[in-house]
């Protein structure tokens, strides 16, 4: 038993990047259509980071900005061994989505520790962006997780997807709750940090902010957490909304779909101030949340 | 997708002989060896590039990165700060004040790193020959790899270039950089020579090429020995040249 | 007018449609790189067997990325204007504005379509561009040369020439010289390649001079001309400008009017001031050398200026009433009007020069006494024989030579001014009899009448083209490939000549033998005839003994280089050793005055002649 | 790993930081500095920084023949070089006294309005990127490259043209390159409704930029802004209309002008003024297929060429406003002084320092794109 | 377009009546010369800009005369009402080279006025900001003067490149070479 958790904790980081590493791939050659170009190669994702792991020279700035890039990689691993997917369930019952959602916090803040020790301002800049994105998309993010809690009577992952997929396509938490879903996808785009939300890398404003003083191996890491990231938000959702992976062809045709149209629409939108991200994810996606949950308040 | 028009194999050495690999110390054992041309691999499959406009030929870099020329299908991507990208584009002629950043940025880059001349400019002096504002040679101020004829180069040029940096990395032949770290005292003479003999850059080159194991004959010298009588000064101010400050001040309005 | 202030707050929607292209085909191009339009300006190409070396592709460039290459191996021509030496391309500095193109006289540079080089290696952007290009991969031309994209300014300034009524009036000098403005534009058409230079007998420094025009420093230029032509005012009217021959703007427009320009900046000096400008530089001390010259022809002036500045003493033997000689008695007013051959005349005077008119050796001085009295002579005394062509009648006393017509014509003697002429030959000095005989019989008669009987076709004309150009203006009519055949004497007066047609003029091995086509025959009717068809030297003033002593060689005085005879003593110069015309004659006379002073720098001094 | 001399670098503690937009900036456009002084997100002082693309243009032109500078001037502007040579012909011309043939007139607009559409696509491209809507800088950068092409085929290179010279253009037409300019136009013409879509009627993008960098008319009058950014204010004024050069009074344009003097509205002055261009595009081509003559005036010798003595001073409208060329010539074979006027004189350096007073941080990239500055001119 | 006007408009000449001591030249269909004293050219921009409508300060040239020792300053101003531009010339002496600076009239001065400190030397009293703009890293003479030569301090402070690629070698070696 312990064994195959070990196991399954090994191997659910790995899949987790590999499939990641793909997702890195799409987004690319999504963006690349969009702009009516070709795009990279198949391995591209790969060539990078290894490149920045082969750097031969490595700035550092400090024992925090090394520790950060621990926090950081620690965290991101971590966050998937907590998310079920087919065949295996790693800690998914040890937490639940609660546990996600702050796990999902600490590379963040992770980066944040990092960056501060910088002493770049468009770094301090675009980690206190990052922060401020945060406290925005996770107000309608907490209120879908509330309604979903409400709605399945637990957080638990497992019995959530378990739910889902007791009835097709109708028990799919997006059909039973459709504002929810809007909600979550709309918070969950945020988290990715794409445009309009893309605050804090911003290159034009910042100089891509938290990563400006990023080299080597770091930007590695960052990469490596990229591809992780797209993977935990887009399993996330698909396991909180599009009743989980029923078996791995379903779920990474349901993950690639939800990250497709996250990483299509950024192509097309600027992004929008601070402010203005802060505003609108209070009134709209919020809005749309705290009525989702009325509704299911109300079942 | 279509791949009929990134059917060109970016990497087949068109006509360099297999020649002996400059070996590095650690690349000794067979297996070392083995990670190398591997790292060698990724290193010339993906290429990050400094947004920095220096000069003119900065124009034809839009069309290159973009979607007529698409780089990004041989893995080169623009990156926007000196600390995450590989290549230094020098693109066409260098005032003294930019010179300056140049070479903080070339600096503050991680080898490995190349460093590609555009045009005339960075190679005689080009249109601005005559001209008090600008540098005559680049690579008298920084090792540059590779130059390209043309004013300014067309995209294809510029697409060739990086093809051919992509040959020369995969070959393990761009080590242009090893020689800042092992000839500094003449990159830092030649410096020295236009900005004064105060000039400094907040990079310790000889402290990273002593770290590094990248020393060599000429990396300490006279002019280095010129750094180490402004450390001192250095760690309690902010040095005067870099950036502009106090210079530009606006007087009280 | 129209205000296009956006009133709306714009659509989240609307953005989506870009969506659409993930379904569209790509607008990337393929990897291999593009063919360059067809007038791109990519590497450059030069053909080297257009291109003369000139470097005008040099001066133009803005960013001194051309440089000349001197290339041993490659054919020369100065007369052609043909140097050795090739454009080799700095890509460290071109900026590719094709300037050098549109400049190049020849049209031998342009650039090609191609436009990729890359290389650590610094030399590999340092070229010798040829027909092949950069990498020799042949590719095609794109910014070249078209018919009107030239820089250069092909045009010259128009020479005004007296309409040819006028002309005919008197001997009226036939061109008025350029003004002012026109010499700074023709002067400004120059590029400085020193073609000129080369081509010149002389060596002449017509860039500079050129140069100085155009900037308006007048007394500059004729400082310049004065360094290696005394006979300026001669020159600038009626020299044969090999110059203009090898001029580079001529390879494609009309060559730079050398001449005329040197005439301008002549004629626009005050004498006084020439004078001033040409005896500056004369050496203070007299040298106490005595050096005679016999003959005043531009040979012997020329000699006699050149040593005369370098401080000896130089006396010139004429034997007619005037110096010049053949510039005087042979080159018709109407080219070279005298005062302006005395202005040039009296320059040499004044720089120390004696000369003795009406002074003819062995008449008046013999040549031994000459000898006695000098540390060198030198003997200029030109071709005053006249050739004939002897065929049945060339004894009549009415077969005149054009050599004795045109000094009769100077000289002011009455030869008797024929009713109708023919003149035989086809070179200038026939043209020179005609206009001048023409121009009498248009005063005397009131109309002229004058066949110029040519064995040359038209188009191998010795003559310059403006000469027969202009005779034909003046009612001379000229009659190409014909060649005497005999003159009709009716009543011992001559009534016509008769002239076969010429089939060719050389044989198989290139040597003067005309082939006449003895079925064709015109008479031209004519009650004189006037040959001009070559003169020879006349020596026998030097003496039997003298004549015997000195070394021949095909009927010519053999001599060196610098115009040194056998005899140590005596140098020849001009035409009477080498032809053809003044300013070779002038070339000759600066070398053998060369070797002259060269000799008495190392000659002791004769005790006696210090002045 | 770290390296033995790393220093830390010292920050003044305070809610006032500086920050360094550029030189190596993506936010800045070309090589170029600005310091702001922020409190908080909100910037209290702009100190514009320029210089790093000096080449001491105006040294060296007096070093070479005025021929010569023909290829130099291109370089003062790199995404808009044509009106650079047409400036700097034109007052050679006014020196020389030359008359320019009709061809080469028409041609000279045909360049001009085609430069205006490449610099304000480009304008557009990254106008967009500084808000993060990569796509349309794709997009336009790409429809610019359509226009190179056609550059390339008349003038033999793609950028810097170096066509336009005193008393013509060097070249003639090549055959059909109208008929492919053409398909360009309607290619563009085509787009037009997608780059609507995506850029000028994108929500997101009105958001950002309207009532950002705000300039009234009076202070753009005060501070002596011309161009787009003047019409962007309600000033109708265009040095093609108000002080004619070439065949410009033969031609049929509007000047559309905007009120709001924000960002959105300069983007879309900017917008219409293509509109325009493609409009007179339209017509110089018909034209151009019935003029004919020679394309340059006879020159003298370049080499050998001494412009009259006097002073000219000749304004053209580009695509950031006026340019002005003032020539002195001394009656010698190389200029005695060229003054360069570039529009971005006034609107880089004093104008934007001034609206950039009280933007926020985030607007500081965008301003600057919305007013198409232009470093090398201003540093030239 | 090059038609001359064959005096000065009217409304013109009703500005520059108030002035003493102005050369008026009409160079064209848009452009006057003004040539006057320098102590008279505020009063003058001032004039246009109150009575003519000259609002826009359209560039300040400023051109060096070494043979007289003066800088001559040309200040452009254009009328968006009358579409005409004024260049009104006026002349400094070199030493000490200073003249006012027009800022408080029209604000474009203050960068041409910064311009032609940093160029020429020329001292602007009164305008709001001299320091170095375009020039911070250099330490030479004001680079525009005429007696600052630009190539021989290239030539002194930079070294030109030696190419020796193989074609030369060869050519070299035949007794050919670069001709100086």
């Amino acid at each position: 038993m312990t064994l195959s958790l070990l196991a399954e904790l090994i191997v659910m980081p790995l899949i987790a990047f590999v499939v990641g590493l793909a997702l890195v791939l799409m987004m690319r050659r999504v963006r690349a259509r969009i702009e009516r170009r070709i795009g990279p190669p198949l391995l591209q994702p790969v060539y990078d980071i290894v490149k920045l792991y082969a750097k031969r020279t490595q700035v550092s700035h400090g024992i925090m900005h090394d520790l950060a890039i621990v926090m950081l990689l620690g965290g991101i691993t971590t966050s998937v061994c907590f998310l079920p997917v087919p065949g295996l369930e790693g800690l998914a019952r040890q937490g639940d989505l609660l546990t996600l959602v702050y796990l999902m916090m600490v590379p963040m803040l992770g980066l944040a520790l990092g960056v501060g020790s910088c002493a770049n301002p468009n770094g301090s800049i675009g980690i206190s962006r990052a922060l401020t994105a945060m406290l925005a998309y996770d107000v309608p993010f907490v209120f879908v997780v509330i309604g979903l809690a409400v709605a399945y009577g637990t957080t638990s992952l497992p019995e959530i997807i378990a739910h889902q997929q007791s009835g097709g396509i109708a028990t799919w938490g997006a059909a039973e709750m459709p504002l929810l879903a809007i909600a979550g996808f709309i918070a969950m785009h945020a988290m990715l940090g794409k445009e309009p939300f893309e605050i804090y890398v911003a290159p034009a404003e910042i100089a891509t902010g938290p990563m400006a003083e990023m080299s080597g191996k770091y930007m590695g890491a960052l990469f490596v957490m990229q591809s992780f990231q797209l993977y935990t938000i887009g399993a996330l959702y698909v396991t909180m909304f599009l009743g989980g992976g029923e078996n791995w062809l379903t779920f990474l045709m349901k993950l690639f779909a939800v990250v497709f149209v996250s990483v299509a629409l950024t192509n097309v939108y600027g992004r929008y101030k601070t402010d203005k991200v802060i505003r609108f994810m209070w009134t709209w996606p919020t809005g749309i949340a705290l009525a989702g949950l009325a509704l299911v308040m109300m079942h | 997708m279509s791949e009929n028009a990134g059917s060109r194999n970016p990497l087949q050495l068109r006509d360099q002989p297999e020649t002996c690999r400059t070996a590095d110390a650690e690349e000794r054992s067979a297996w070392q060896r083995v990670i190398g041309r591997f790292a060698d691999n990724c290193r010339a499959r993906s290429l990050f590039v400094l947004h920095y406009c220096t000069g003119c030929g900065a124009i034809e870099l839009p069309p290159t990165i973009t979607s007529r020329f698409d780089m990004e299908r041989v893995g080169v991507s623009p990156m926007v700060t000196p600390r995450q990208a590989d290549i230094l584009l020098i693109t066409g002629y260098v005032a003294l004040k930019t010179l300056k950043r140049v070479i903080l940025s070339y600096e503050q880059m991680q080898a490995p790193k190349y460093v590609i001349g555009f045009g005339s400019c960075t190679i005689n002096g080009g249109m601005y020959w005559n001209s008090y504002a600008t540098i005559k040679q680049l690579d008298q101020y920084i090792p540059t790899d590779l130059f390209i004829a043309g004013c300014m180069p067309r995209p294809e040029a510029v697409q060739e270039v990086f093809l051919e940096l992509m040959r020369m990395i995969d070959a393990g032949k761009a080590n242009a950089w090893r020689d800042y770290y092992r000839n500094y005292d003449h990159y830092l003479a030649n410096q020295q020579a236009l900005f004064g003999p105060q000039w400094h850059t907040p990079t310790d080159i000889v402290a990273e090429a002593k770290h590094y194991g990248l020393m060599g004959p000429g990396t300490t010298g006279p002019h280095t020995r010129l750094l180490d009588q402004h450390a001192e000064w250095a760690l309690d101010r902010i040095p005067e040249d870099y950036p502009e400050r106090g210079e530009n001040e606006r007087s009280e309005r | 007018m129209s205000d296009v202030t956006p009133k709306y707050k714009g659509s989240v929607l609307r953005p989506l449609k870009a969506l659409a292209n993930l379904w569209r085909e790509p607008a990337t191009l393929p990897m291999e790189p593009r063919p360059a339009a067809p007038n791109y300006r990519g590497f450059h190409l030069n053909d080297w067997k257009l291109c003369i070396g000139c470097g005008t592709c040099q001066e133009i460039c803005d960013n001194a990325a051309i440089r000349m290459v001197q290339i041993p191996d490659l054919p020369t021509d100065a007369k052609a204007g043909v140097k050795p030496r090739r454009p080799a391309i700095d890509y460290g500095r071109c900026c590719w504005c094709a300037l050098c193109v549109d400049i190049c006289p020849t049209g031998s540079l342009s650039l090609s379509r191609e436009y990729i080089h890359v290389s650590s290696d610094i030399d590999s952007y340092f070229i010798l561009p040829d027909e092949k290009g950069i990498h020799g991969l042949g590719f095609e031309k794109g910014w070249s040369k078209s018919e009107t994209s030239d820089l250069l300014d092909h045009q010259r300034q128009e020479m005004e020439c007296l309409p040819a009524e006028e002309a005919l009036s008197g001997f009226g000098e036939l061109v008025p010289g350029y003004d002012t403005q026109a010499a700074v534009l023709e002067a400004s058409r120059c590029i400085q390649c020193g073609m000129c230079h080369e081509a010149c007998p002389t060596g002449m420094n017509a860039p500079e001079y050129i140069r100085a025009l155009w900037q308006g420093d007048r007394e500059k230029a004729v400082a310049e001309i004065y360094r290696t032509n005394p006979l300026a005012q001669v020159c600038g009217r009626i020299c044969t400008h090999a110059c203009e021959t090898a001029c580079s703007v001529g390879r494609r427009g009309a060559p730079v009017a050398i001449r005329w320009l040197k005439r301008h900046a002549m004629d626009s000096v005050p004498p006084d001031q020439i004078r001033e400008i040409a005896i500056a530089g004369k050496a203070e001390e007299p040298s106490g050398r005595r050096v005679s010259i016999i003959g005043a022809g531009p040979a012997g002036l020329t000699a006699a200026f050149d040593l005369a500045k370098k401080g000896h003493a130089v006396t010139i033997y004429e034997a007619r009433s005037k110096p010049g000689g053949m510039m005087r008695f042979g080159i018709p007013e109407y080219r070279l009007p005298y005062h302006n051959l005395d202005a040039d005349i009296d320059v040499i005077r004044a720089s120390g020069v004696e000369i003795l008119c009406n002074t003819a050796i062995g008449r008046d001085v013999s040549m031994a006494q000459i000898r006695g009295a000098s540390d060198a002579v030198l003997i200029s005394t030109g071709l005053w024989a006249a050739r004939s062509a002897r065929v049945p009648g060339t004894d009549h006393p009415r077969v005149l030579s054009a050599i004795r017509v045109l000094e009769a014509i100077t000289q002011g003697e009455d030869f008797g001014v024929p009713r109708r002429a023919v003149v035989v030959g086809g070179g200038n000095v026939a043209f020179d009899v005609a206009r001048s005989v023409a121009r009498l019989q248009k005063a005397r008669y009131g109309e002229v009448a004058m066949d110029v009987i040519a064995l040359e076709d038209r188009d191998h004309m010795l003559a310059d083209e403006e000469e027969v150009r202009e005779a034909a203006g003046e009612g001379i009519d000229l009659f190409n490939s014909w060649g005497p055949k005999s003159i009709q004497i009716n009543d011992g007066s001559i009534v016509a000549l008769e002239t076969v047609r010429c089939i060719s003029l050389k044989d198989a091995e290139g040597r003067f033998h005309p082939k006449y086509d003895e079925s064709t025959m015109v008479s031209h009717a004519a009650d004189t005839v006037i040959e001009a068809i070559g003169q020879s030297a006349d020596t026998s003033y030097l003496g039997k003994e003298l004549v015997e002593a000195l070394e021949w060689s095909r009927g010519r005085l053999k001599i060196d280089r610098a115009g040194r005879t056998s005899e140590p003593w005596l140098w020849a110069a001009g035409d009477m050793v080498e032809g053809p015309d003044v300013v070779h004659a002038i070339a000759a006379g600066h070398r053998a005055a060369a070797s002259i002073d060269e000799v008495l720098a190392h000659m002791a001094v004769k005790p006696g002649n210090v002045a | 790993m770290r390296p033995e001399n790393y220093k830390p670098v010292r920050h003044p503690p305070s809610h006032e930081y500086e920050l360094y937009f550029g030189p190596n900036h993506p936010g800045i456009e070309g090589n170029y500095a600005i310091r702001v002084r922020l409190k908080g997100d909100v910037v209290q002082e702009a100190i514009t920084d320029a210089g790093y693309l000096h080449r001491g243009f105006e040294k060296i032109m007096e070093e070479r023949l005025w021929v010569q500078n023909v290829a130099l001037v291109p370089r003062i502007c790199v995404p808009d070089p044509v009106p650079m040579e047409e400036s700097y012909a034109r007052a050679v011309e006014t020196l020389g006294g030359i008359e320019v043939p009709e061809r080469a007139q028409w041609i000279r607009v045909l360049m001009l309005e085609m430069s205006r559409i490449c610099a304000h696509l480009f304008t557009f491209g990254g106008n967009a990127a500084t808000i993060g809507l990569y796509t349309n800088m794709f997009w336009g950068v790409t429809m610019r490259d359509l226009f190179l092409d056609i550059f390339e085929e008349i003038t033999g290179a793609r950028i810097y043209h170096m066509y336009i010279t005193p008393g013509g253009v060097r070249r003639d037409l090549p055959d059909g390159v109208l008929d492919r300019l053409a398909a360009v136009l309607d290619e563009l013409e085509r787009k037009k409704p997608e780059f609507d879509d995506l850029f000028f009627e994108n929500a997101v993008v009105i958001n950002r930029a309207t009532g950002v960098g705000v300039l009234t008319q009076a202070q753009a009058l005060a501070w002596g802004v011309t161009g787009p950014n003047l019409r962007a204010c309600g000033l109708a004024h265009d040095v093609r209309r108000d002080d004619p050069y070439l065949v410009y009074p033969a031609l049929k344009f509007d000047i559309p002008t905007a009120t709001s003097g924000c960002s959105l509205a300069r983007m879309h002055v900017r917008r219409a003024e293509v509109e325009q261009s493609v409009r007179i595009l339209r017509q110089v081509m018909e034209r151009l297929r019935t003029v004919g003559g020679p394309v340059r005036a006879h020159l003298p010798n370049p080499l050998a060429w001494n412009v009259p003595a006097g002073e000219a001073y000749a304004r053209t409208e580009s695509s950031k406003g006026e340019l002005a060329f003032f020539a002195v010539s001394n009656g010698g074979p190389k200029p005695w002084r060229i003054q360069v006027r570039g529009p971005s004189q006034m609107h880089g350096v004093q104008v934007l320092e001034r609206i950039l007073e009280g933007a926020r941080i985030e607007d500081v990239a965008q301003i600057m794109f919305s007013l198409d500055a232009c470093p090398p001119e201003i540093d030239r | 377009m090059t038609s001359q006007r064959a005096s000065v408009p009217a409304q013109l000449d009703h500005i520059l009546h108030e002035m003493s001591e102005v050369r008026v030249t009409p160079k064209g269909e848009r452009r006057v010369r003004v040539d006057l004293a320098a102590d008279r050219l505020p009063t003058l921009l001032q004039l246009l800009k109150g009575h003519g409508g000259f609002l826009h300060l359209s560039s300040i040239s400023c051109v060096d005369w070494p043979e007289t020792d003066e800088f001559e300053l040309v200040y452009h101003v254009w009328s968006y009402e009358s579409k005409m531009l004024i260049s009104a010339h006026t002349l400094i002496a070199k030493s000490p080279g200073r003249f006012v600076s027009v800022y408080d009239i029209h604000a474009p001065a203050g960068f041409y006025e910064r311009d032609i400190h940093e160029m020429y030397g020329v001292h602007f009293e009164g305008s709001p900001n001299l320091n170095k703009f375009i020039l911070t890293s250099w330490h030479g003479p004001p680079p525009m003067l005429k007696s600052f030569d630009t190539r021989a301090y290239v030539d002194e402070t930079y070294a030109w490149r030696d190419y020796n690629p193989q074609w030369l070698k060869d050519i070299a070696a035949k007794g050919g070479g670069i001709e100086e």
